[in-house]
């Protein structure tokens, strides 16, 4: 059976709570590692990061990675949440949570997720600048291929 | 079949998406970015690095030499920076 | 100047103020990864775990592997709690807190520290069993020595 | 010079530290634990696998070839389970 949950949302989540649930009532865990992406608001240019999906595909394709890691680690939780629509600089768009008996597959886990939701899971950043500017849509970066091509 | 387009591909095309009947030569989805690029200037700017384009059917990610003849939804989209 | 905090302590923390901490006020951070490490049950068999230290040492050993981290790694801010005395299962016992630009910086750093501390910061601990056997101090791993041997 | 025991080093030798005044032939780590050793029943128990034995000097880790000559306090201890 599956211990992933994964949701995609535009409202804010709260990191200890998600945290608190993989460990709430059991005593089996040793370590979880918990990775939250936020918005920088690139040295002050940054107004505010709106994000576009593909609904249903973004679910689906995080629910893999997700069962991947699962297949690959002796996970005992895991949660995934992605946020869409406008963020502000300071504000979070992505959390990991992965808890395990030990700590190299929560460790591992949590890397390989973020690695694969950055390359494979249907999000696309567009930057609002504060001086007006156009920004435009972010470029997707080599090196986040490559981190996860090491999987 | 349903098409749906993202990011920089959607606002090329100038819609998110639409119904498109596939002629009987359009096989992969390499073909049909070719076909769809024919179409007007948006398509041509949008397919103009094909190397680029993402697809995915039916939600699953999909390779350029992938069949479409089975497909309910393609999408097109650049490549993706979400995390 | 050094953004790493180092507590040893006998209390309990909360690793979502402390995560908090490192980003409060602040928009130039993107990566937030954070180890918490937790007394497991032993499938029903530990009452409760008892670690010892070397007051003085401890901190002093755990600074110097923050600081090496923060040589290695572009790091905006570095959080590390080790609890002793009495921990019973389920409860905290260490907390990673690291924050950086990108990712990879945050996730190295906190796997770093935890490999390090594991076989440089000088803690002991001895198990107090169910059924009142000795237990008795838990044995160092091999594989420890390996984790922290890759970096 | 103090010297200081943890863990089961410190429960085989029955105190967790000591003032000692060592004498000059003990110039390493390793010769401490030597002469230690020699001590009594306790000390050749927490002993007699010196190569497990960690050290440290002035709270530092120490290798058993290091000089204990300029040391204020001198620590002995198994490997660390901490983490």
């Amino acid at each position: 059976m599956s211990v992933a949950s994964v949701s995609v949302q535009a409202q804010d989540f709260d990191p200890a709570a998600e945290t608190e649930r993989l460990t709430a009532g059991r005593a089996d865990v040793g370590a979880v590692v918990t990775f939250a992406g936020l918005c920088r608001d690139e040295a002050g240019a940054l107004e505010v990061l709106e994000i576009e999906y593909y609904p249903g595909m973004a679910e689906a394709e995080i629910g893999r990675v997700a069962a991947e890691a699962e297949s690959r680690w002796p996970l005992l939780g895991l949660r995934v949440i992605h946020r869409h629509g406008l963020i502000r600089p300071g504000e979070r768009i992505v959390l990991v949570a992965a808890a395990s008996a030990h700590r190299s597959a929560a460790f591992e886990a949590a890397a390989f997720l973020m690695d694969y939701l950055k390359t494979r899971a249907p999000f696309w950043k567009r930057e609002r600048r504060v001086d007006g500017g156009a920004g435009g849509w972010v470029q997707a970066k080599d090196t986040d291929e490559a981190a996860a091509g090491r999987w | 079949m349903k098409a749906v387009y993202f990011a920089w591909v959607r606002e090329r095309i100038g819609k998110p998406e639409e119904e498109l009947e596939l002629p009987p030569e359009v096989a992969t989805v390499g073909d049909m970015m070719a076909w769809l690029s024919r179409r007007d200037e948006g398509y041509a700017q949008a397919f103009d690095q094909p190397a680029t384009i993402r697809a995915a059917i039916d939600h699953v990610h999909a390779r350029h030499d992938a069949s479409v003849r089975e497909a309910r939804e393609i999408a097109f989209f650049p490549p993706m920076t979400g995390g």
